[in-house]
């Protein structure tokens, strides 16, 4: 298995499915020409040409919109938002449109598309560029949302993503395009719905997904040296969202912990408190504890960022807190 | 406003039998009475929700599907039943969905503002103002990538025109030559709001040109101009030349939903219209050109109005979905059972794909699907 | 006390706060001369004139982007979103722009905006007209959210709303323009952030708002004659939220059930069950419990709506299986 | 593409002191320097995050905001030092900023992409493509509304024109009739696309007669025919004739941003438009004319480029904002504590109602605020 990073990762599924199927193309701003603005397009327009890989205007509504109605024509589009704040200029497309048109329309009609792109702050990119936006379409019946945290997991889950045959969004981390992992070589596709326990502990339970899974390995490690051992769950997909491992976890440990980057109003972290105690109360030892984003808008500053978004050592401060 | 009237319906004469005239007044016909009796229906409780009729517009949608094939796509709005039926929907079936029953065409979920029917390509009826357009762009991308012989038509009312997806989608679609008719049923009204209340311009063919794109005003309760109109822009668009913005002049007689008192219009202004009303204009000029007599006129109109009537009936005996239904096929994989008697038709458009016949050359002259 | 319909005490409220203040306009879709879709602005044109009371074009991200431009210039715009359906074509003006113009350019500018309109099912209007938004919005930090539930709170509360110098996400339901109460006449204006305990009693509490007041209202009485005494909080705001009279009343019931229309995951419900969890976990005798509508776009057939949305059976059962 | 060069020149010149000419070099000086040590101090790592800068655009913020009033409200996008320190804003607190220093015009959470300060109706640089739009439109409506004497400018790129933010935009403001300038900086390319590549036309200005609304080509690399587009415009607006469409074209001589490595342009297409860089072609004419001496204008350059090194030097040694901090000025009530040095021009939008002078009829001729 070769060590390569995230964005090479998902370059590779890009590569891999287009080569597969013929109707696979990619759509968005920049990811011709330019190779992406974050370069995960890298090659594709050498290898496909222009019928295949689309630079679009910068009009987020149509390219969502076109990407609906291209995959309701048999097609299956890959369109990139360079980052997903700006797919909330889209949301009438995919909430309204994409979310529903299968089923509103007495399923007839299967609307195979991914929308991709990063998300996620710690760039000091301010509060426009920041965002995470799982919240508003994990809360949206008819939509997939993947959000990987590994670079084997960003090849595995793409790939899955674009023979999905419902509309799948993925969502990327920032952070993460720079982080190496090994990664399976060709077609190493992975389920969605399987979470996967990363670190093994009896103590707690860190759940958790995207970059968060990173920091809270390093926080697990750090409590290791006090002797507190955590199991950290990475979720891999929301939706579909495998609360069987998520609960298998929580009745060995008895104590859980949910972090997010995000705002904390109904963010992952309550959707998953409030599942976790409803399906595990006897088990519980203590309350589900959350860790999120801080309820404001990313500033830009490093100091005030560092202070918005959850770090290592504050993943271990709550998880002591829980085990106290 | 110059519509070539004349000249436009000379041409489309030529290209016409006796009997497709006397089909373009039957299918006019028949979705009057649709519509009336839907209202009819309405106000006996036997549909519910936002119901828009189509009455007075019909020209529009006959006039169009007759230049465009079965293979063409057709994305509308929520005013969707003509153009649903005009496409070759099942009447029966949009009934049976206004019923919100299970052999409705979107199986009693969508209503009279979700008609859908993937036998007929006719995409779907959507009730987001100006939602449709991208989806009809992108439903024209794959016509393009696949190099179909087909093209797609986007209807939607001058109210959208307002809208951030109509510029964004004739930018796009103009940048990338797609193979879409973007055609604007100006009505006058957006529900209450008159044109001039809303728009910075009262006509909107001319928008086209801020995208370099061809846009025409065309006389929309003039079934032979529509006609011609549509047919022309079909060829442009076969021709790999892009799309063209077409202007539909023409007028709602009923009031915006079955819900609206329609104060905001004067009795004179409707009665101008009435003189125009294509189910009024079109019989006589069939009678006086020697196509129809007036008892092949009157017994087309009784002939439709059974057919509505069947469609009633229809609906009414159809079942509800069952409750258990309400988790049902959100998801690909989850695959309703199709109803029997709609037959070959059913193939959806994504296993169709050996069914769009590979493109040809477009012939230079002389209407298609005619 | 004059008994009136909640649309009247909307109305009333508009009346009075543009009487009192003549910054406070109105802007929308069919607004002045149709006098509102749902005539929640009627007679506002022929009293305040064409200047005060504007008719818009169909284009809904301008509709709140001039709003939040004219509340920065120092007026007091009403923006009314025909349904909250369509604005999710303007989420980009809400989320990114008037949630953060204040924080991100340091406090220097006030942002007093309303957005104002129905939302909610059971009228067969079907999936792209029955949407309940609050999720997408109490996640965004910056937009304070009201959910009135009676005529008075419709009053009292758009007054505060429109006094407020924050955005405001003013969410009316639909089904209950028509609902008859007793308001104050004259100057009634609520604070936000204070829940109301509308049925007293100790076996169970049911945290809602809006529409589900009534039908847990309904859901009360009948479980009162089996014997079963809840206590049921209308939650009226749901930024800022009143968690004191939530917990309060959990402490005392040691069973909670939290009762929304709109999808389940991550809905208030999951955050209330979250909070309520994490701050009275010793207090309760059972896991926080959930009734939300159904995970799937609002489906037109009658039956298959009302399938989809809390009915006051369900919440009687629910609450049945919660102190059962 | 018609500029009507030589006569522009002509009129503004006609308007303007020497001393005011000389003053829009040194304007234009500056924005030069600020941006080139602000790509040194981007390199030295003392400023994150993305940061555009605004070399070779000069000419268009200064030309346009010498005709704008103190009270006239500016709104940009990300690319927004330039319209900033132009209209006024401390480039002190500019610079300050770009550090994420407390002292800077946003408390440093704004940043590059993000300044503002109403003391000098700076409206802010806002960082989604085409969001400043609806926003300056709802400004405009605000001065209209409470019949002010000032106007609304409106600076966006020429891939903003794509987004249906812009759309919605000039069809409201042209509807309303709403004082605002709408001003589009075209310098080709949005990122790495080329205009032809995004957009069905490679003008911009034409897309006004979609609203029919003016719109103008202006010659973005000379100050003098900015200024004279920008002063037109305002008389229009302030007439109550309403909005104008105005296209700069332009070029950015620097990337898109400090990250892009701008392969998508030949070096010979920078070079042709380097002969037209304001600041080559400018201080030569000051000189031709008699307005300037050569040592006036090397002395003016020595000026600013140690006006600028005082800004890096305030924002290196202001404070950072505290942590605890991060929660504050979410919600009006908390209002954040003014640096002392701001004084006056501290008050806000809001507050400053008694401010605007009363509207007045405009002069039929002459510039304002020149
Ligand atoms: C995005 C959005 N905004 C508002 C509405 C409410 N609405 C429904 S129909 C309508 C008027 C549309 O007028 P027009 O486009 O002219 O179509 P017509 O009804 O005349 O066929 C409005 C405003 C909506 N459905 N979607
Ligand atoms: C809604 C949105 N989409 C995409 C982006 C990413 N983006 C930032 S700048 C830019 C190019 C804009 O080009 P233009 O409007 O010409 O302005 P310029 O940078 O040339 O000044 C893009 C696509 C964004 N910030 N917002
Ligand atoms: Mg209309
Ligand atoms: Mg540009």
């Amino acid at each position: 298995m070769a060590e390569i990073t995230y964005r090479e990762a998902l370059n590779q599924a890009l590569h891999e499915e287009m080569e597969r199927d013929e109707r696979v193309f990619v759509m968005g701003e920049e990811v011709a020409l330019y190779e992406g603005a974050y370069k995960v397009t890298k090659g594709l327009l050498g290898r496909f040409g222009e019928r295949r890989v689309k630079d679009t205007p910068i009009a987020e509504e149509v390219i969502v919109g076109a990407a609906v109605g291209a995959a309701m024509g048999g097609l299956r589009p890959v369109a990139e938002m360079m980052t997903w704040n700006f797919a909330i200029l889209a949301f009438d497309q995919i909430i309204n449109h994409a979310a529903k048109i299968r089923y509103m329309f007495g399923g007839q009609v299967k609307v195979p598309l991914v929308v991709r792109g990063p998300q996620g702050g710690g760039k000091q990119l301010g509060a426009q560029h920041s965002q995470s936006v799982e919240t508003w379409l994990v809360h949206c019946p008819g939509l997939k949302v993947a959000v990987p945290a590994t670079p084997a997991d960003a090849k595995g889950l793409l790939k899955t993503a674009i023979r999905d045959d419902d509309p799948v969004m993925f969502l990327e981390h920032e952070i993460l395009y720079n982080a190496k992992g090994a990664v399976p070589e060709g077609d190493h596709a992975l389920p969605f719905g399987e979470a996967r326990v990363l670190h093994e502990g009896g103590d707690a339970t860190i759940v958790t997904y995207s970059l968060m899974v990173a920091k809270a390995l390093r926080a697990a490690e750090e409590l290791a040296h006090d002797g507190i051992w955590v199991e950290v769950i990475d979720l891999r997909t929301l939706v579909p969202l495998d609360m069987h491992t998520v609960l298998g976890s929580v009745r060995k440990t008895h104590r859980a912990l949910v972090l997010q980057e995000g705002w904390p109003v109904c963010g992952m972290a309550s959707e998953l408190a409030a599942r976790i105690q409803e399906e595990a109360f006897d088990d519980l030892d203590a309350p589900v504890a959350r860790l999120t984003g801080a309820p404001v808008p990313m500033p830009y500053n490093k100091r005030l960022e560092a202070e918005a978004i959850p770090q290592v050592e504050r993943i271990a401060d709550a998880v002591r807190r829980l085990v106290g | 406003m110059t519509i070539r009237q004349d000249e436009t319906r000379a041409l489309a004469r030529e290209s016409l039998t006796d009997e497709e005239l006397l089909d373009l007044f039957r299918r006019m016909a028949f979705l009057r009475e649709f519509e009336e009796r839907t209202a009819e229906q309405y106000a006996k409780g036997r549909i519910w929700g936002f119901c828009h009729l189509y009455t007075g517009q019909e020209a529009v949608a006959v006039g169009a599907m007759s230049v465009l094939t079965d293979h063409d796509y057709v994305v509308t709005a929520y005013r969707d039943h003509g153009q649903a039926i005009a496409k070759g929907v099942d009447p029966k079936r949009v009934m049976a969905e206004l019923f919100g029953r299970r052999t409705g065409t979107s199986l009693g979920r969508g209503g009279s503002m979700h008609l859908f029917d993937t036998g007929v390509h006719f995409m779907g009826g959507y009730a987001i103002v100006g939602g449709g357009l991208p989806i009809a762009s992108g439903l024209a991308l794959s016509v393009q990538y696949k190099d179909e012989d087909r093209v797609v038509a986007s209807f939607f009312g001058e109210g959208a025109v307002a809208e951030g997806a109509f510029h964004e989608s004739l930018n796009l679609a103009q940048l990338w030559k797609l193979p879409i008719i973007f055609i604007i049923e100006n009505n006058l009204y957006g529900m209450g709001t008159a044109v001039e209340r809303a728009s910075a311009t009262r006509d909107f063919y001319t928008r086209a040109e801020a995208y370099d794109m061809p846009g025409e005003p065309v006389d929309g309760m003039d079934v032979l101009a529509v006609r011609d109109a549509v047919g022309r822009a079909r060829r442009r668009a076969r021709a790999g030349k892009g799309p063209t913005l077409l202007e539909m002049k023409t007028y709602r007689f009923r009031p915006h939903s079955m819900s609206d008192p329609a104060r905001y219009r004067t009795r004179a202004e409707v009665e101008i219209w009435r003189e125009r009303d294509p189910l009024v204009t079109f019989p006589p000029r069939l009678v006086e050109e020697g196509i129809a007599r007036e008892e092949e006129i009157a017994a087309i109109r009784a002939e439709v109005a059974k057919e509505v009537e069947a469609c009633i009936a229809f609906a009414e005996e159809s079942p509800h979905p069952e409750p258990d239904d309400l988790m049902r096929y959100l998801w690909a994989g989850d695959e309703p059972e199709r109803p029997a008697e709609r037959g070959e038709r059913e193939r959806s458009a994504e296993t169709d794909e050996r069914e769009p016949p590979p493109a040809v050359e477009p012939a230079a002259t002389g209407d298609e699907g005619g």
